[in-house]
């Protein structure tokens, strides 16, 4: 009887379900905790996601197990409904204003025009997605991918091709940590010495009140103008009006921390557990991994390109370095600049002169996420 | 979707995008300008004057939602021990215990 | 082609569906904005609710579209659950609760008598209201705001008429700030010099005992009485037992912090998004800013008025200037009282005296919104 | 007509409504406070059970009112959610994963085997409960007591017997909190001086390899073996991966403490609002504190006798005090333990070795529960 | 509702706040007086012996939800001032800046 | 459930967890074993050296979600054993006992 016992604790028991796709999810759930810890690939997205991963591949567990009439659903089905509303990206960027500092952008501009040109990739990946077969919403939030940066993506994704949903996540994280790898030699390639070489003038001071109009500016051109930006750049902005108005840092230190950690959590560990093996192992998610580096190096080039025009059309004074730190991955993107710049000329310190592109490029890439879904939505 | 569609609107998305950036440029730099103009007017003591009569130093304890930033001292120009020192003797000075003194910030005061 | 598609993007942008009311709302967040950065009027709420009303006032965006079916909300919706089902104000008290000090309530009880007499304001708006036409559910949560005290007037009228939630809570917020300018003429009107100057006895030290039983007391005997204040009376003791046991830091310091920084801004942000200008642009919202004035000012004549009976019944040994604390509006009338004894005599201080009816105007506050639910509820 | 408004809101009161068994909740309230507060009784969960006792005992406040259609729900009946859903226990899992160091257990894996004995006593519990006639689900939820871990009983009983959720909750809180007094006796019964007096050998260092791959590993096995356990076992791992990883000390921080005393307060206070009098002033809940003892003093003899076999079979190196650390209650079992075997021999340090038990037992417990979920859910 | 009603409305429940607060004042004046009589009476020093033993002094790392307030400082049978001295003191023998340093009681040696 | 019943579910499921505990134990074991080996080659250094490559020392302020981790120390130029010392002396110098002093770091004060 005892053998008929277990037989039957087998057979309820994931490893009788378990499939070979499972255990390759589970390999690949290892191989992504290998490189958010060891690699410290953004480790706060890609070790949670990882777990998800993990958790969604080991089967019968019904973490994710929908809520029908008065039967519960899963745990991660409950915390996913906040990725599936839209509510955890908006709420982490509410975060990531509180954190950014805008005052490179506002002192320089012009590093808008970088921020801008550094979306290129997301439309070249989109034209290649289209060909490859994928629907304008998948193309869409392939593409956005290029836009290196984890929320907008994941908003995007979640309104237009939800079963995409982790393999953009993971691919997102994944460019994003490897930024340091992807851009050097795109950016050797595209620059030459004697421009790699410029240093910039030192940037004027910016007054506190500009700093404070800037979010507030910013909400309401955006909003009135790509309406369906609204969460994103709404927050966005909330969150940096919190940090600069110096009234309310309560609010911002929990903006940033806090809040935005539980967040982080939740829509890391819930984003993973969508990647199970049927919609994960498969062509397409090989492809969404290739388009997203064509995505992250045209971006790259857009940047740069850019860059150098406007080193030609500055007379010399912008360093077209400057230009990859428009893709955003904040702060990494800036930081491959400044290295870059260091290597041509040590003497040559560009990190807050890339920030001005860098935070542009969070702009940029969620106007482009706005225009997208207001066409695909 | 056609390439043809798909270039098409890659284009004309590509366009807003750069519409849009250069939009908020041109609003930037225009409100730069506007208040660096209004900067140059004085007038914002009589504001400072009313709001420091409406904030009597007398805080009851606890009652305000205190300032609860996990206590990161942030130095400017000054370094740590520096910033020890300092806090001993304000503490000293003013016979306030260090406990209840909470430092938010040091920074060097720029002789010009 | 291009102008067509540009068209297109005009027509659906939010600049095509901007009318005039939309633009005096932006210009009333950024008033709304200027108060709470530059005058520091309640800033933790008052920036977050001006922001919300900015939001909600960019037309097209959908962030409080409900969720219909399976096309989900927008993302403000969802965070004005919290507000519409009354979870957020009783969060917001639990916090409240952790920061009090009810040691001069204790230590003093008959703070309690200028704490109810605080209230009067309430029913003379309740009054005045009746007569402008409001219903009585209207009329009692425009009375409310003379309760100075946010959390209990957001949640009595998102109970009772929730289409003035807006309107009323700005109102309750910017009058709570402008106490300093609202109080002193009336109290320096109705106090004489001899009254203002008298210097009262120190307090008795209140045992950490009776801290502990306060809370427990107050919620049975309160809840039991009128038991729709339950949800705030319950938390803001809840709070305060947490603060007086000495063994829960944890929660304590969680229920101030993280748990009531996440809760204001949820709450704020929502609160002002439900102020488009279709609800928000009516004279009824003059009406309510009026009335709200009405409401302070003759709930500072009867703390008052009640604290000069006080100094006569006890031989001139109450200050009658502690009365106006009983307003609640804490710790904001306290200081108003202090500062206006120190005019008087400037060794005198009052402040812990007037901590006393100031906490109990809070109770005051929820105990009058309690009956008012209670009756039109 | 005053008296007929004065009676009316008296009929309207809880006062008018409040019977003896209202009473008698109240008391046992203010006891369960008072052994919080005073005897320092797991405060941080029996302090908000308590208080939830409280106020579910208030009649009319109706705080755990259903929503219904489109009428709101109460407070607490939101909250309540929470733990109906089984969201809380997980995310306590969380954090607790995130606090606990599982090197002693890594260091000395026998430590398991005590962690299995001391399991015992939750199937002692299970057969006694099943002749008094509770129903398997109830027994399983009366028996998990024993596991001495109160998530672990919280998530089974929402699962299995939400009726009873209260009694067993405070039990299992309060026989917790009570272990220094339950297991001495038991200790000493069952052990002789020279057992008592084994000074055991210093633990191997763990890698930090190793204490990163443990939680990978003990997932993956424990949830393919019984997936019913995933969401505690996932979450308590996750938890722990966050804290050794050391890539991720953010999340790892928030875990422990915001997210984590937010979950805290709102499972307290609602599942002591499930101890309305109907539901708790029953015969049942005298059975289940008694079979709750009988519980944890089974538990404890389990993990002795275990410890015992282990002191023979290591000849001699392994100190059966050990043992009774297995029933979790961490880290309160595995501090008497080190207390009875310094009382033994003043120079004995057990609290290291016996911490490897007490870990083991959580995981002991959280297995057990999955077992009787997968049997009876 | 009519004028007459808003005012019997009115005065019922300003009626009724005051009666709910003078209740809470009576009951907060007799809890008060019923605590000091029970003050008087010794015998809580039972309870407080049998709260120590069972609370051993090592307590494990991390494994008991440290006490994590927001830097609170408990001083127990110390002032303030001496409090202030010897985190002085502490900072300048140690070399390590205040701003490093986190206090989380000061209380006094009991000569016994 | 008839008591026979109760009992043979209690005896499969407490056999049961004995069987996943000790299916722990044998995968801890072997686990340990098996990383004890690995860890015996070497071989991780171009790992960290590429690492290090990746990450500039220059952070911009603010942009990174600062480390705020609660009670962490940090060391810096100072070994452990060092810090042990140190964190002891301050103990015995200042009385305070060391479960009562919070550490944030220690770093060497770098003479210059
Ligand atoms: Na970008
Ligand atoms: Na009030
Ligand atoms: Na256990």
């Amino acid at each position: 009887m005892f053998i008929d016992a277990l037989k039957t604790i087998w057979f309820d028991s994931g490893f009788a379900a378990l499939s070979w796709q499972h255990l390759v999810m589970i390999v690949i759930a290892c191989v992504l905790i290998y490189l958010a810890i060891v690699k410290k690939f953004e480790p706060l997205l890609l070790l949670t996601i990882a777990f998800g991963v993990l958790l969604a591949n080991l089967p019968l567990s019904g973490l994710m197990k929908e809520e029908v009439g008065s039967e519960a659903g899963g745990l991660l089905y409950y915390l996913y409904l906040g990725v599936k509303k839209g509510i955890y990206p908006s709420l982490i960027f509410l975060g990531v204003g509180a954190m950014t500092d805008f005052g490179p952008l506002i002192s320089r501009p012009s590093s808008l025009f970088l921020g801008a040109a550094a979306q290129f990739g997301i439309f070249i990946a989109f034209i290649i997605a289209g060909l490859f077969g994928f629907s304008p919403q998948e193309a869409s939030s392939i593409g956005i991918i290029g836009g290196a940066d984890g929320p907008t993506a994941i908003y995007t994704t979640a309104r237009l091709a939800p079963h995409l949903l982790s393999a953009i996540a993971i691919a997102a994280y994944s460019y994003m940590a490897l930024i340091p790898i992807i851009q050097p030699p795109i950016m050797r390639l595209l620059t030459t010495e004697k421009e790699r070489k410029v240093k910039m003038e030192q940037m004027r001071e910016v007054s506190k009140l500009e700093k404070i109009c800037f979010p507030i500016v910013v909400t309401i051109f955006c909003v009135l103008l790509l309406p369906s930006v609204a969460p994103l750049i709404g927050m966005l902005m909330l969150g940096n009006l919190f940090r600069e108005s110096g009234v309310v840092e309560r609010l911002s230190d929990t903006a940033q921390n806090a809040l935005m950690n539980i967040v982080t959590i939740f829509l890391g560990i819930t984003v993973g557990a969508t990647a199970n093996a049927e919609n994960f192992l498969k062509l397409e998610t090989l492809a969404i991994i290739a388009l997203g580096l064509v995505a992250f190096m045209f971006s790259t080039v857009g940047g740069l390109l850019l860059g150098k025009l406007m080193y030609k059309l500055s007379g010399g004074k912008i360093n077209p370095l400057i230009g990859s730190a428009g893709v955003s991955a904040v702060p990494m993107a800036a930081r491959v600049s400044q290295v870059e710049g260091q290597k041509a000329n040590p003497s040559n310190f560009l990190l807050m002169h890339a920030m001005g592109p860098n935070v542009a490029g969070v702009i940029g890439s969620a106007v482009a996420a706005g225009i997208l879904m207001a066409l695909f939505g | 979707m056609s390439f043809f569609d798909s270039l098409v609107v890659s284009i004309f998305c590509i366009a807003l995008v750069f519409f849009v950036l250069i939009s908020l440029f041109a609003l930037i730099a225009l409100f730069s300008k506007v208040l660096a103009a209004a900067a140059a007017k004085p007038g914002k003591t009589s504001v400072q004057v009313a709001q420091t009569a409406m904030q009597p130093e007398a805080v009851p304890q606890n009652m305000e939602g205190p300032d609860l930033s996990t206590g990161k001292l942030k130095l400017k120009g000054v370094d740590e021990k520096t910033a020890a020192m300092i806090m001993a003797i304000v503490s000293h000075e003013s016979s306030i215990p260090l406990s209840e003194l909470r430092f938010k910030s040091i920074r060097a005061i720029e002789e010009k």
